[in-house]
């Protein structure tokens, strides 16, 4: 008993990471629909950003996720920008090898950069275990911190995205980018603040990670950014909750796969999940079914 | 239809004309002046960590063998290439490295896999390649059991450690009852795992639970929390610094505070951040060296290293920085810059001495070299015991 | 005699009646007009007859070369049983030529199989040739044989229809069934069109089904008009019979 | 005969021609190792980019697990001949039979998967075999299968290399190949013109992997070792990006492709820090000027319909 307590709490620690990320993720394809490879990269630059304010500048653990978040959605409108904007009216599979394209720049800019070795974080949160229920299993102080940021920034995300007149911009931009464009709507600015929101909290999951985990590289984006990308498809792409639930689904997944003693294949499980999530409902979990109109 | 074909034809061979012209540059000045070496490296990639490293020890051990002198009274000029983690690149660039640049010798890959992939060239052309850290058993030898004649390696094989570390656990720790957490995805874990499994058994131990991880993972709980459940008195973690020091810290968050043995791939002032000193108590992994020796040359060495970089050397600077000058020795010895003499000076190898230890190469083309065991005290490596060939 | 029966034809969407209690028959050599105001289930009908929706009840039963019902219907596989289609917002395959996309339609005429094509067997030729001078007949009793290398997708609107229709008949079809052929014609190429179809009928021996808004093509050219309307049938007879039809006024003018 | 046609005799000359020369030059040492090597690499790029074509450009299925099917080609004439010391041809027909059975069943997702959607599933299964290959003991698992033979010569280079291009060249050009095209253009209305579009989207990953298959086999006979990660994602996506780069839907441009992207991938080693970094700049600027590739969907033509030298570009 204790051990399966155990191993869900480290399932929804992982999972509140690819949450984050897949909410970003589900943002910007339900928008442009392009599959954002740089988002991965994105986080990995967010961990840097942490990195360098906890290290060089002493920060704390709130000014340095805060500033991060804004860096990096900084960088996420300046890609953006450069990147996508000239690609918008190209092929599909033009735009998603451009999106290949500046994850390999990131990924090894960076790397020219800060060299391929891996850094610790500092310990900004103090080191506390705290037993469960008075069980073997034990919860770190920062899987609360971690699951206590993801939250809050999705209720916060859920807010902007229903009361505010951008987040009824983005919504109506996602559903129909044409429409919305005859009723005034500033496509431009709209897919700006989509990809700055949808960048910040994947600079939110790196500085998570990285005081969670304690070890940051310019390679660290690839593998979450496609995980996370599995579970914004799992959950539905376009849609917020979905993405919460594919990254808390994904994560729980992962660590009882690992648990029954299928570590070796935990990847190719979640995979699987995923064609079989694809083949039996294409549109995710929780999409909404599209037909083409004949 | 055809015609596709027609034109596709023209095209590859234009191409490959202008491929193999384009860096012939260096073809037919190379032989007086300088004597060049060729670094084919992970400089990308998911193993460019070790790359780097190992080619920044070189660079960094030439530069000073330059600096006096260089060998034989003339320079050597480093050509470093990447081959991006990727065996058939480490190929190409081997076979550009000889025929296109005219080394005397290669130096790399940083991994076995990739090392198997460069070192046909190199037998062909008949070019020495020597890796400081590709650990397979079958990168000097091939499967038919024979020796491959211009491979070289100065590193233990996986076997070795292996082999080391389940007598240790076995004999001098007296347990009996050991888990396995390895990194499926690199070959170096798998290979010490493979010989610590056959070794411990074989003495009489059992492995009571195997678990797997791979390369940039930083979330092992779910593995180790199995593993506490198996009650292991011994943990065995064939990996390297990158995520050992994640899976000692999150073990001994989780509460197990068995004994964790290892390999040389501990051996990085990074474990120490990563896992912090309160978790790194009863740790154990062999090595080649200590890298607290206060010997002459080692302290040298760290201080001069810490000058250029800025920080700790690394077990694989250390490599490099030795594989240098074991290539510059080679060379001296040889008398000649001269792949076959240089070959044969290298297979003659004996009581090399180096700041990971002193070696001869053996005739498989192994190093035998002492293997050293380290303890990890609140993260500080202390010297336990030395075992001798 | 009679090669179309549908029996109380249903088809909903999620509660929503697109087309209720159909029943009709179709006689054989027939010129069929579908109307009704937008929205009345006239496409959602054409697309339960090609198999692209399969009822939620009632069926469809077709007796051409054989006798096949709704059960059985694939949309891939209608032109084997001899009905054809165009498109209400015209499904040309823009990057492929005026001939290619014609022989697209020809595909299930084609004879020669898979290995005679990996390796070019001289069956190849063979049939291409064939094939080649069939379409090539086609295109130019459709006034097309000059286009036939220009992109479908660089010919103007009202040849995108010729052609889609050229398509359709290329695969040899019993019944041909068309969607809106005239919208988006000049008066001049709907003169055209309308002669072609009484054309194509006569040279092709072909029942057609069509769908149209303009009512002097219908009046002009079907044998028999159908009135859809809410998804029901609302009447059906020759064009004067619908002309005077108080019912058929009625719901064309709105209300009362 | 229409076969006998002069443009097919002035080609069926000019292919023989390139091969006896080629061996000339390498038996003269003109094309030294480095070169042969590199002629390797393209070559297999070729079958492999080619072999994409078939499935993205031209049935206009978006596939990212092309890696996977090389990947299954490679093992499995690895161990029929280094495991079990079968000849090459042995190695190479089940490399390929292999390899499109996998093709089958990759094929059955894109029954109700389109778009990206697709794409990710192929990437999934693509992943989920190098996972399969790296706890599999018997290949070796991460360790890989070394000391395979090398086998793959010249000879079979090339004739795989024309045999890829000629099969599926005029596949394409068959009543089969067009149905493919139709069924990118407009799935809908293929099925509505009577094309199976299953039977056809299904075929098109049989055959295209069936080719990986081959090339694969060519890589493991020739660089004697081979490892699970080799095939990964990142292999997949530089094979679509030759595909890409030459051109959606045109075989010579997955040819031109091929080639170009192996003359910058060995002018970038003389770079060796910032390698990546340029070869990103690089695909970020086709990307944006020259997003339908170097080709178009346009094919190279080197002979006119009479047989004549012409040299132009021409739809096809």
């Amino acid at each position: 008993m204790e051990h399966f307590i155990q191993q869900i709490v480290n399932g929804i620690s992982l999972g509140s990471i690819y949450a984050l990320m897949a909410l970003g993720y589900t943002m910007v394809y339900g928008i442009i629909k392009l599959i954002n490879f740089a988002h991965g990269e994105i986080y990995m630059v967010g961990a840097y950003i942490g990195y360098a304010l906890t290290t060089f500048f002493n920060f704390g653990f709130f000014p340095a996720l805060i500033l991060s978040m804004i860096l990096t959605s900084l960088l996420g409108v300046v890609i953006e920008k450069v990147a996508y904007k000239p690609m918008r009216n190209s092929t599909r599979i033009a735009a998603l090898i451009t999106a290949i394209a500046v994850s390999m720049f990131l990924q090894y800019g960076m790397m020219y950069f800060v060299t391929p070795q891996t850094r610790s974080y500092p310990n900004i949160l103090p080191d506390i275990q705290v037993s469960l229920f008075g069980t073997n299993a034990v919860v770190d102080i920062r899987n609360i911190y971690i699951l206590t940021v993801t939250i809050v920034l999705m209720l916060l995300l859920q807010y902007v995205i229903h009361k505010t007149k951008t987040g009824k911009a983005m919504r109506a931009v996602a559903l129909d980018g044409d429409a919305s464009q005859l009723m005034g709507i500033d496509m431009n600015k709209t897919i700006s603040y989509t990809f700055a929101i949808g960048s910040a909290l994947a600079g939110a999951a790196g500085v998570l990670v990285g005081i969670y985990y304690n070890t940051i590289n310019p390679l660290m984006g690839a593998v979450p950014g496609l995980k996370a990308f599995i579970a914004a498809v799992i959950g539905g792409i376009g849609v917020i909750p979905g993405a919460v639930f594919g990254g808390f689904f994904l994560g729980v997944t992962e660590t009882v796969v690992s648990a029954l003693g299928g570590s070796l294949y935990k990847d190719a499980v979640a995979f699987a999940i995923l064609i079989l999530v694809l083949l039996i409902k294409p549109n995710g979990i929780f999409g909404s079914n599209q037909r083409e109109k004949v | 239809m055809k015609k596709v074909v027609s034109v596709f034809l023209v095209l590859i061979m234009v191409a490959s004309l202008v491929v193999g012209c384009s860096s012939d540059s260096g073809q037919g000045s190379g032989d007086a002046d300088t004597i060049k070496v060729g670094l084919n490296y992970e400089l990308s990639g998911n193993v460019a960590s070790y790359g780097t490293d190992l080619s920044d020890g070189i660079e960094m051990a030439i530069e000073e063998i330059n600096k006096n002198g260089g060998v034989l009274g003339k320079q050597i000029e480093v050509i470093k290439m990447d081959n991006t983690s990727d065996s058939a690149e480490a190929a190409n660039i081997s076979e550009r490295l000889i025929t296109r640049e005219n080394v005397v010798t290669i130096l790399g890959p940083a991994t076995s896999g990739n090392t198997k992939g460069a070192l046909p060239p190199a037998e062909q052309h008949g070019v020495p390649l020597v890796s400081a850290s590709a650990t397979a058993d079958d990168v000097t030898v091939d499967s038919n059991g024979k020796v491959r004649d211009y491979v070289f390696k100065t590193c233990f094989s996986d076997s070795y450690q292996g082999v080391t570390m389940a007598n240790f656990a076995y004999n001098d720790l007296g347990l009996k009852n050991a888990a396995i957490l390895v990194e499926n995805t690199s070959d170096y874990s798998i290979g010490i795992q493979n010989s610590f499994i056959e070794e411990f058994t074989k003495l009489g131990g059992k492995i009571v639970a195997e678990e797997a991880y791979q390369s940039k993972e930083t979330d092992f709980r779910a593995v180790l929390t199995n593993i506490r459940a198996a009650n292991p008195e011994v943990l065995l973690v064939p990996g390297y610094y990158e995520e050992v020091g994640l899976i000692i810290k999150q073990a001994r968050e989780l509460g197990i505070d068995v004994p964790i043995l290892g390999g040389d791939g501990y051996d990085s002032p990074e474990i120490l951040d990563l896992a912090g000193a309160d978790a790194l108590n009863d740790v154990y992994y062999s090595n080649h060296y200590s890298p607290m020796d206060t010997s002459e040359e080692v302290v040298a060495f760290r201080n001069a290293f810490k000058e250029k970089f800025g920080r700790e050397p690394g077990a694989f600077h250390a490599m490099g920085y030795d594989l240098g000058y074991f290539f510059a020795d080679a060379v001296e010895r040889a008398g000649e810059a001269s792949p076959e003499k240089i070959r044969d000076a290298m297979a003659e190898t004996v009581d090399f001495k180096g700041i990971t230890g002193t070696l001869s190469i053996d005739e498989n083309h192994n190093p035998v070299k002492a293997v050293t065991i380290l303890e990890l005290v609140n993260g500080e490596p202390k010297f336990l015991k030395k075992l001798e060939p | 005699m009679e090669m179309l029966v549908v029996n109380n034809l249903y088809k909903s969407f999620g509660g929503v009646k697109a087309v209720s209690n159909i029943n009709m028959k179709i006689e054989e050599g027939q010129i069929v007009g579908l109307i009704g105001p937008n929205g009345a289930g006239k496409t959602t009908f054409f697309n339960l007859l090609t198999g692209i929706y399969s009822p939620s009840s009632g069926d469809i039963v077709y007796k051409l070369n054989q006798e096949i019902s709704s059960i059985n219907f694939r949309p891939s596989r209608m032109v084997k049983y001899g009905v054809a289609r165009t498109f209400q917002n015209i499904r040309l395959f823009k990057e492929m030529t005026v001939l290619e996309n014609v022989l697209i339609g020809y595909h299930n005429n084609f004879k020669y199989n898979l290995f005679t094509s990996l390796f070019r067997l001289p069956g190849y030729y063979k049939h291409e040739d064939e094939a080649y001078d069939e379409v090539v007949e086609l295109l130019k009793t459709f006034n097309l044989y000059d286009k036939k290398d220009v992109l479908a997708k660089n010919l103007p609107y009202g040849e995108q229809r010729k052609v889609e229709i050229a398509r359709a008949l290329a695969s040899k079809p019993k019944l041909l069934l068309l969607d809106e052929p005239a919208a988006g014609m000049n008066p001049q190429e709907t003169r055209e069109l309308t002669e072609l179809i009484q054309w194509i009928r006569e040279e092709f021996d072909l029942t057609v089904i069509l769908i149209e808004h303009d009512m002097s093509l219908v009046m002009d050219l079907c044998d028999d008009i159908i009135v859809f309307n809410y998804g029901t049938l609302l009447a059906r007879g020759t064009p004067e019979e619908i002309q005077n039809n108080p019912e058929v006024i009625k719901a064309y003018l709105g209300g009362e | 005969m229409k076969i006998l046609t002069k443009k097919n005799i002035y080609t069926l000359v000019l292919v023989l021609l390139i091969y006896f020369l080629v061996l000339l030059l390498s038996n003269v040492g003109i094309i030294d190792s480095y070169i042969q090597l590199n002629m390797v690499i393209v070559g297999i790029n070729i079958i492999l980019a080619v072999s994409l074509n078939l499935i993205t450009g031209f049935t206009g299925q978006f596939s990212l697990g092309h890696a996977a099917f090389m990947a299954i080609g490679a093992y499995a004439s690895g161990i029929m001949t280094a495991k079990l010391g079968q000849p090459f041809i042995v190695g190479v027909a089940v490399a390929a039979l292999s390899a499109s059975l996998a093709g089958l069943l990759i094929g059955i997702p894109t029954l109700r998967l389109r778009g990206d959607y697709l794409a990710i599933a192929t990437l999934g299964f693509g992943e989920i075999i190098k996972i399969i290959g790296l706890n599999n003991d018997y290949v070796g698992g991460a360790i890989g299968l070394n000391d395979i033979p090398r086998y793959t010569n010249w000879t079979w280079l090339y004739f795989s290399v024309i045999a890829t291009i000629f099969i599926i060249s005029n596949f394409v050009k068959s009543y089969h190949g067009r149905a493919c095209i139709s069924i990118r253009e407009d799935e809908i209305a293929a099925e509505a013109m009577g094309v199976n579009t299953t039977y056809y989207k299904i075929l098109a990953f049989v055959i295209g992997a069936f080719f990986a298959g081959i090339a694969g086999a060519l890589y493991a006979n020739y660089f004697y070792f081979i490892k699970p990660d080799t095939f990964g994602f990142m292999k997949s996506i530089d094979i679509l990006v030759i595909v890409v780069f030459g051109g959606m839907g045109s075989i010579t441009g997955s040819i031109v492709g091929a080639v170009i992207l192996s003359v910058i991938s060995s002018f970038l080693q003389g770079f060796p820090e910032l390698r990546m970094v340029i070869y990103a700049v690089i695909l970020f600027l086709i990307m944006v000027y020259r997003p339908q590739g170097v080709m178009g969907d346009k094919e190279f033509k080197l002979f006119n319909k009479e047989g004549g030298l012409s040299g132009n570009v021409s739809s096809k």
